[in-house]
């Protein structure tokens, strides 16, 4: 699980990243703008002299954060939509299936910028609006692991014993849903890390002087020529990130994989 | 008994897994001729499938193979993989179990059957598909030609088992694999098939060895009989000796298991095989049946030997040949079970329906608003009667039987009267209250006091939740024992069922089929019903674990006054439990009464046809006459004005079974007959239970 | 079958018509309006009112949505606020430069990406599976933006064999024309092919240890046509779905593309239209992909259907 | 008529010309702007990539050099009162629009009176408060009446918006513009470029020499410096600040700059604490390194400035040397205001505007030594100019330079300046009466003696800190002759070649 090494020690870094880092991410120092990497600066220095380790560093902190609690908001919202959708069937499955077909309608992205356009750009905000991006298919898929589920005769059990709904739905139903909506959710931390980093990029998500990778590229772009290693730290960061996260899902998909676990069992 | 064809000598297959070297087969030795049909029976993880898959070569790289696979004088073992594939479909053909997955389903029928000629032999598409339609008609597919431009999807189970049939034979191969082949299907269905096998071995002499866990399809399809037990043969001989004289303990064993399907066979308790089937990564040192044999002794900690005589028969048991018959169960004899027919029965469905729609192309468009104001076309829906019209009654303490092939809406029915699937229409009345439209939340006594038993020991349990903790959440709902009472309490129903007390902590995958089976009986329980539900509750599992849980079902019964719905496809085990029987086909009774009185005539013609094509085990009811039904799909939708059985009916009188509801006909009290032949045209059939087992 | 497609078409006019009321309701409380926009820095109170009114943005929500709808159902698009010219063809303009482009992209990640995911699958754990596994992951794995910039100064400025970014005109000759394509289009499918390559590779294992494929082999098929006849026809089928959601992926990320490549298409039309709030031209822009995109859906559904024999000769199940 | 032959014979010559050289037989140049055109209507342009094409298509009453100069462009002459408050012009005779028809007096007077409508939206409608009324008398012949003397008037005439467009075709304009300039407009693909084409009928006879132009929409800098090396471009215009130097170093490109009055300016609104108080104001100019700035936020490609005059200006006020950091100062100063130990502020910047947001970042750092704690926002453009500007207490704002030191100054620096109450709020009665002074001044002496005491004024009593004003940088390639960088930020490519 080269997957899950990588990403505790981005996790342990990102965390402890305030105390680690050599400069204050945004500790500016005109005079020693745009150097190279050396051994004073180990990623070189910005346009405004700042440290680009120190901001890599630190930015680490806020993808991982991005891509973290962005899925976390999806699930809070999508997985208890799934589930009722999924176990009520009828009018209420409905009703929240066509408006997830609205959502899933628009690219990801343009959902993205016309959420961040109503309201000033924050971290907070961004978090939020990429999660609701990633609603409907959160509930999507939990609908239908949950009508898979709800036809096992272990739930059939659970009704014929005269269980309640929300108890058949928490005690029964959400425990075995959690592998799949988790590789899932894994895949997910991917895409909102990139899909965060874009609207950096566009202008939409972190601002200034935040370092952020998708707007440290996008403060970069203008000097690649000059000061290649500003937008490449943040790109390999963020390279080596998503990777990690994508090798932890495709092990967790193995792990959780119901066919394997049946042959183990 | 001409020189055998294919010959297996010394196989073993060994597989490294985490825990040391699983032997899958150990020194598995046969032998089939031509035109000779060698059945290897075996129970679950006996290695039977393994023997079919390293003869066709189609193992994986992670199987160690030793020892001699040889066709025709040729060695397989080694061989490369060109000359192998060369084998593969020309010389020895294969049928799978499953034909609802073997088939490709984007491919034509046609094609599938014609494409070993045209890589075998080389012939053209259109000449190859000439002969995959000769192929097609020989294993008696209707109109052929265009069945062979159909898709898989479009043709029923035994269809298709028909077509993967004629796919493995268009090359002429001389020896004929097949692995659990009619297991899927239905016993009518399995019936034709078995025929149809039958024929083709004789009409182009193929030597067939056919694996199965059936020991009555063994019965009626094999010349010789390998047993197969953890890997190792433990007896071989020819049909009539190993099913009539048995002389290992675990075949005699698995045919002591089996119910018999006999109006006798009720009176005294089925005795199994006790204990687990062995770790196949550390089995017993000596005999491998000996922690399980009843006849177990000193000598039986050595390793036993396979002594064949010179007819090609023996058994892996030094004391083969002193053997008394099988123990008989030493539990209390079955007590007969009141009639009760004058009180009130327990429950009570009345002209209960359960109609699911469809939607069906050509139905036509019907427009309708969606959300108020969109037009929206809606596909005309056909109506699926899963419940058609079916009134019963299950009075206290009784087991009424209810037998019914799939798709016939048995197991429908059976969540119908649970209320776990809403009624379309009629009255179910539990102790004389209608609970039929009751709401949700008024279900409580209902839920309390009846209950069910699942199928399949894997779907029932939930994998995430310790074993006592499901059961104990049905005690903490439904009853009133205190929550520090709780455990002891579960652990009762435990010793109830038969299993340790520790088993309180484990999780559903530490546990066998027969256990997990055990634990949804024990949950049942948990609520101190009256009335339960067992839905198929043996149909997975192994005959001789099979034999344990319908024990323990009936003991229950019996102990705690308990009525039972019990719901199978097969005739034995319902004709062993059950007091009365329900014979169901799509979605109608056609048939009640009690046991003895539905398994003598008068026969409905679809119970007459069931009971003759149930296979049994015991040598020379194979021989005895059998009714045969047509097809294997009953009417349509549109056309169920009449009986549902014309279709398919070999009595059928005509145009009145398809257009006017059959009557009722009550040769004696309780015992109702839906049909349109005459009663003493009816008394006339004669028993379709072969006199052997009468 | 004729049925499910009307059904269809009249669910996407459904989810049209509800985006449009989401899209006008999300730029009434977006901060800041086109009148402030077009006033400029400075503009008194009196000069907005005045471009308000004569825009009639002064009118309540609902009439000024029920006129830019009525103009809808007539077929006029309305007029860009900022632009003054009617919507229609600037949208049409730009969403044929883009559909060039995304229609490239598409064809290269589908022709692509099945055959690595093919590839990988037939050598499964064996180098060339490694080999598309990492060249996927390295793919999805960072930014569509970044590999832009990567590509312009690797290609444009330093090997100087294309142009930076731009569209190029056929009139210029072919090679220009094509030359502009190429970078925009590499970087699109760069970043998508991972998908439909990795789905590919687990659809192709999954049919490979499938009963047919196994029933195959026992008739002795050789394995190459038990690959190309039997596998790959079933294999695809899901790849098909798949290729669909690459295609709201496809628009999502040609936004950003033809930022960078300073490509003349809708996405960047919009996020133009977006920046000013000129909600005749979002509203278009939006509807337009969103149609784009449900249509994609439609189509996948329908080719699914078609290939797969279970739906198109089948008894429905609903 | 000898004009219009001479035109004709020039015109003949310069097609013939390129006829006979297959190498300038394509005498198109193709320029890069970084963004989209909101629109065509040249009253309601706001982008200096707008602003190129109000000059390549219109022509306007007036033209303005950038250095204080003003020359006759549609005007032959014009003449003023006495009391600088009836201005009368005369137009060019003969001058066509691009549709055939010939300019009159009465389309000057309805593009004014467009401009003046509120709901046109024209930036430039605040200017021409101060006329009374328009008149025609004859079809060449235009007479303002003003409110109050105004000596700059005529060179209001050469300012961006104020481009004379056909009265009949104001419809029409924000698509299909039809103009007096030298060159046609022919096409444009929004997102991508517009297309000019020659006007053969230009007035200036043998200009332009250029036979087509194509304005290539190219927001990325990468982009642009790579088509320009490539020679997919011919120039770009307003190069990055930030890749100057890079291009220096190509042998085949010419990088051009000059300076401008453009400027960038820390905003403190004097109606809001603490800068209500001129001490603070004052403290946080002297902390501020202007030279360092420059080199933060412009990469060198500007001038440290006291005001928006510029140094390169007549009225630039040499004596006052450019201030220096004095953090002691600063802190007395502070402490004298109440504020010993610092405040906390908030500064916005304005999103996409580079200079400005690096002027924000650096000042944040700069401003920490005397204890300001600067909370940077960063604001989208459409939402700074509503609720920033005039709004907040501290921000960065920045200006285009404008077609007279008038109109640079008098509606910032003015207590009833007309963008004075939506900036900072700025009142000094010195000030305003040396800028009322110096619109009434009849001779330049007395007009640079009034500015330079405007300078002294506004450096002790500072309404903002204005740190600089930019370069204007275009870079482009060798062939491209008979080209120079405008002061004002515009392209004039009548003289331009291509060989």
């Amino acid at each position: 699980m080269i997957g899950s090494a990588v990403l505790l020690l981005l996790i342990v870094v990102a965390v402890a990243a305030p105390w680690i880092v050599p400069y204050r991410f945004d500790e500016m120092s005109i005079l020693n703008r745009l150097k190279p990497p050396s051994l004073r600066n180990w990623l070189g220095t910005d346009e405004f002299g700042r440290d680009v380790f120190s901001r890599t560093l630190i930015g680490a902190r806020l993808s991982l954060l991005m891509g973290f609690a962005a899925t976390a908001v999806s699930l809070a919202i999508g997985v208890p939509l799934g589930l009722w959708a999924g176990y009520r069937r009828g009018r209420v499955d409905e009703i929240v299936m066509r408006s997830t077909d609205v959502l899933l309608s628009f690219p990801p992205i343009m959902l993205g910028l016309l959420l961040l356009a109503v309201t000033p750009p924050s971290l907070w905000k961004m978090i939020v609006a990429v999660g609701i991006v990633y609603v409907p298919s959160t509930v999507r898929l939990t609908r239908s692991v949950t009508l898979d589920l709800a036809g096992e005769e272990f739930v059939q059990a659970a009704r014929a014993r005269g269980e309640r709904t929300s108890y058949i739905l928490h005690a029964e139903i959400l425990p075995n849903a959690w592998p799949p909506i988790m590789v899932e959710a894994s895949l997910r931390v991917t895409f909102a890390i990139l899909l965060g980093a874009a609207l950096s990029f566009i202008g939409l998500g972190a601002q200034p002087p935040s370092s952020d990778w998708g707007l440290m590229i996008a403060e970069a772009r203008p000097l690649i020529d000059r000061a290649p290693w500003v937008a490449i730290a943040p790109g390999i960061a963020m390279g080596i990130t998503v990777i990690a996260v994508n090798l932890l899902g495709d092990g967790l998909r193995e792990a959780l994989d119901p066919r394997m676990h049946r042959k183990g069992g | 008994m001409t020189a055998p064809l294919l010959t297996l000598d010394n196989l073993t297959l060994a597989y490294q897994t985490g825990r040391g070297t699983l032997r899958a087969l150990n020194s598995v030795s046969l032998g089939v001729g031509a035109g000779e049909t060698l059945a290897v029976v075996g129970e679950s993880g006996s290695g039977k499938s393994s023997i079919a898959f390293a003869t066709m070569g189609l193992l994986g790289p992670e199987a160690a193979i030793s020892g001699s696979i040889r066709f025709d004088g040729t060695e397989l073992v080694g061989l490369d993989e060109a000359s192998r594939r060369d084998l593969r479909g020309r010389s020895i053909g294969m049928v799978f179990q499953d034909p609802f997955t073997s088939l490709n389903p984007s491919l034509r029928v046609g094609e599938q059957v014609a494409e070993p000629l045209v890589y075998h032999q080389g012939l053209t598409r259109p000449a190859a598909l000439e002969r995959a339609i000769a192929a097609l008609g020989e294993v008696g597919l209707p109109s052929p030609r265009e069945l062979a431009s159909a898709y898989p999807h479009q043709l029923s189970g035994g269809m298709q088992q028909r077509v993967l049939i004629a796919s493995a034979i268009v090359c002429d191969p001389r020896i004929l694999i097949l692995d659990e082949p009619t297991t899927a299907l239905d016993v009518t269905v399995e019936a034709q098939i078995l025929d149809l096998l039958d024929h083709l071995r004789r009409s182009r002499g193929l030597g067939m060895l056919f694996i199965t866990h059936n020991l009555g399809v063994v019965n009626r399809i094999a010349d010789r009989v390998c047993v197969l037990y953890a890997g190792q043969v433990v007896e071989i001989g020819a049909k009539e000796a190993v099913l009539g004289r048995s002389s290992h303990p675990y075949t005699k064993g698995l045919l002591a298991s089996l119910p018999q399907l006999s109006a006798q066979g009720r009176s005294q308790r089925i005795a199994p095989i006790p204990g687990r089937f062995p770790d196949l990564v550390d089995p017993p040192p000596g005999c491998i049946f000996a922690p399980r044999c009843p006849f177990a002794e000193e000598k039986c900690a050595a390793p036993q030997a396979l002594t064949v005589d010179d007819t090609g028969s023996g058994a892996r048991c030094w004391k083969s040949g002193r053997l008394p018959g099988w123990p008989q169960a030493d539990t209390a004899p079955r007590v007969a079970q009141p009639a009760g027919a004058g009180e009130e029965p327990l429950l009570r469905a009345e002209h209960l329906v359960k109609r699911y729609r469809r939607g069906r192309i050509g139905g036509g468009i019907a427009w309708t608003r969606k959300f108020g104001v969109l037009p929206w076309p809606e596909v005309r829906a056909e109506i699926v009667n899963a419940v058609d019209d079916i009134s019963i009654d299950v009075r206290r303490g009784e087991t009424l039987g209810l037998v019914g092939e799939s798709g016939s809406g048995k197991s429908t029915l059976g969540r119908t009267v649970l209320r776990l699937i809403d009624p379309s229409a009629g009255r179910l009345l539990f102790e004389g209250v209608d609970v039929a439209a009751a709401p949700a939340d008024d279900l409580q006594d209902l839920r309390k006091r009846a209950q069910i038993v699942f199928q399949n020991p894997d779907s029932s349990l939930n994998p995430r939740r310790k074993v006592g903790d499901a059961i104990a959440r049905a005690v903490a709902l439904q009853t009133n024992v205190p929550r520090e009472g709780r455990r002891a309490h579960v652990e009762d129903l435990l010793d109830r069922v038969g299993l340790p007390r520790s088993y309180y902590d484990r999780y559903p995958h530490q546990l066998s089929g027969g256990e997990k089976q055990r634990v949804g009986i024990a949950r049942a329980l948990a609520t101190g019903p009256d009335f339960i539900v067992c839905d198929e509750p043996v149909s997975a599992l192994d005959v001789s674990v099979q034999a344990t849980v319908l024990n323990l079902l009936d003991e229950l019964r019996d102990d705690l006054k308990l009525s039972y719905l019990f719901i199978s496809h097969d005739l034995s085990v319902v004709a062993y439990i059950a007091d009365r029987i329900a014979v169901m086909y799509s979605g109608r009774i056609c048939e009640i009464g009690d046991a003895k009185d539905v398994l003598s005539p008068p026969y409905h013609p679809y119970t007459q046809a069931l009971l003759s094509a149930v296979p049994l085990a015991t040598p020379g009811a194979e021989k005895s006459e059998r009714i045969r039904l047509r097809g294997d799909r009953p009417p349509s939708e549109g056309e169920r004005s009449g009986c549902v059985f014309h279709t398919r009916c070999p009595r059928a009188l005509g145009d009145i079974c398809a257009t006017t509801m059959p009557p009722l006909q009550e040769p004696r009290p309780g015992h109702r007959i839906a049909c349109h032949l005459p009663l003493d045209e009816l008394m006339r059939a004669p028993s379709a239970l072969p006199a052997a087992a009468e | 079958m004729a049925i499910y497609v009307i059904k269809r078409l009249l669910g996407i006019v459904a989810i049209l018509a509800v985006m449009s009321v989401l899209v006008f309701a999300i730029t009434q409380v977006m901060p800041g309006n086109v009148a402030n926009i077009l006033a400029g820095q400075f503009a008194d109170d009196a000069t907005i009112k005045a471009i308000e009114h004569k825009l009639g943005l002064d009118a309540p929500a609902y009439v000024q949505y029920w006129r830019w709808a009525g103009g809808v159902l007539s077929g006029n698009l309305g007029n860009s606020i900022i632009m003054e010219r009617p919507v229609g063809p600037l949208i049409w303009e730009a969403f044929k430069s883009s559909a060039l482009l995304a229609i490239l992209a598409f064809i290269m990640v589908a022709v692509f990406g099945i055959l690595l995911g093919v590839i990988a699958a037939i050598r499964q754990n064996r180098f060339a599976d490694h080999a598309v596994s990492l060249f996927s992951y390295v793919g999805v794995s960072v930014p569509e933006f970044f590999w832009a910039i990567v590509a312009i100064i690797v290609f444009a400025r330093y090997l100087n064999w294309l142009p930076s970014g731009g569209a190029g005109n056929i009139s210029q000759g072919f090679w220009v024309w094509a030359s502009h394509l190429v970078l925009p289009v590499l970087t699109l499918t760069l970043t998508l092919i991972a998908h439909v390559s990795r789905l590919t590779r687990s659809s192709m294992i999954e049919t490979l240890r499938s009963n047919y494929v196994r029933n195959a082999r026992a008739k002795g098929l050789p394995e190459k046509v038990i690959i190309r006849r039997h596998a790959l026809r079933n294999a695809l089928l899901p790849t098909i779905t798949v290729l669909a959601i690459d295609v709201g992926w496809l628009l999502g990320n040609i936004v950003v593309v033809e930022a960078v490549f300073s490509y003349p298409g809708i996405g960047r039309l919009l996020l133009f239209a977006i920046e000013r709030h000129d909600l005749p031209l979002i509203q278009a822009g939006i509807l337009l992909i969103a149609a784009v995109y449900c249509f994609a859906n439609l189509i996948a559904d329908l080719l699914y259907a078609y290939f797969n024999p279970k739906i198109r000769y089948g008894h429905a199940e609903s | 008529m000898k004009k219009r032959i001479i035109g004709a014979l020039g015109a003949a010559a310069v097609s013939l010309a390129a006829l006979m050289a297959p190498a300038m037989a394509d005498g198109n140049l193709r320029v890069a702007i970084p963004a989209n055109l909101n629109t065509l209507d040249a009253a309601k342009t706001k982008l200096g990539e707008e602003y190129i094409m109000n000059f390549l298509v219109f022509s306007g009453l007036t033209e303005v050099d950038g250095k204080g100069g003003v020359k006759p462009d549609l005007a032959e002459s014009w003449a003023k009162s006495d009391d600088q408050k009836t201005w009368t012009f005369k137009l060019r005779p003969g001058v066509k629009f691009h549709d055939g028809r010939l300019l009159e007096a009465e389309d000057v007077k309805a593009t004014i009176q467009r401009i003046q409508d509120k709901a046109t939206g024209s930036t430039a409608r605040v200017n021409f408060d101060i006329v009374e009324s328009i008149e025609t008398p004859d079809k060449q012949t235009v007479v303002f009446k003003l409110k109050i003397p105004y000596s700059g008037f005529a060179e209001l005439f050469g300012d961006r918006q104020v481009r004379i467009l056909p009265r009949d075709k104001f419809d029409t304009v924000a698509t299909s513009p039809v103009g007096t300039g030298p060159f046609i407009f022919k096409s444009f693909t929004p997102g991508d470029r517009v297309e000019l084409v020659k006007n053969p009928d230009y007035f200036v006879a043998g200009e332009p020499k250029l036979d087509a132009i194509t304005l290539r929409i190219m927001p990325e800098s990468a982009a642009q410096i790579a088509a320009l090396e490539t020679g997919d471009i011919d120039l770009v215009w307003n190069l990055p600040l930030e890749s100057i130097d890079q291009m220096k170093k190509n042998p085949d490109v010419v990088v051009d700059s000059t300076s401008t009055s453009t400027w960038d300016g820390l905003i403190m609104n004097a109606a809001q604490k603490p800068f209500d108080d001129k001490r603070v104001r004052k403290a946080i100019l002297m902390t501020l390194d202007k030279p360092a700035l420059v080199e933060v936020a412009l990469y060198g490609q500007g001038t440290p400035t006291h005001t928006m005059i510029p140094p390169s200006h007549p009225y630039f006020n040499k004596d006052l040397p450019i201030s220096t950091p004095d953090i002691e100062g600063a802190k007395k100063l502070l402490a004298e205001a109440g504020y010993p130990n610092g405040f906390e502020a908030t500064l916005y910047v304005p999103v996409g505007r580079p200079t400005r947001e690096r002027l924000g970042i650096a000042a944040k750092e700069l401003l920490a030594p005397i204890g300001i704690k600067v909370d940077l926002q960063r604001v989208p453009w459409d939402k700074f100019v509503k609720e920033i500007e005039g709004k907040a207490a501290f921000y960065t704002d920045g200006f285009f330079s404008r077609p007279t030191i008038d109109t640079s100054i008098y509606p910032f620096f003015h207590s009833t300046g007309s963008w004075n109450t939506q900036l900072w709020n700025y009142k000094n009665p010195e000030i305003d009466k040396v800028l009322d002074d110096a619109r009434a001044a009849k001779t330049e002496e007395e007009r640079a003696a009034l500015y330079n005491k405007f300078q002294a004024l506004a450096e002790d009593d500072p309404a903002g800190a204005i740190p600089y004003v930019l370069n204007h940088v275009n870079a482009y390639r060798k062939n491209v002759k008979g080209f120079s960088s405008s002061p004002m930020m515009w392209l004039d490519l009548r003289e331009t070649t291509i060989q």
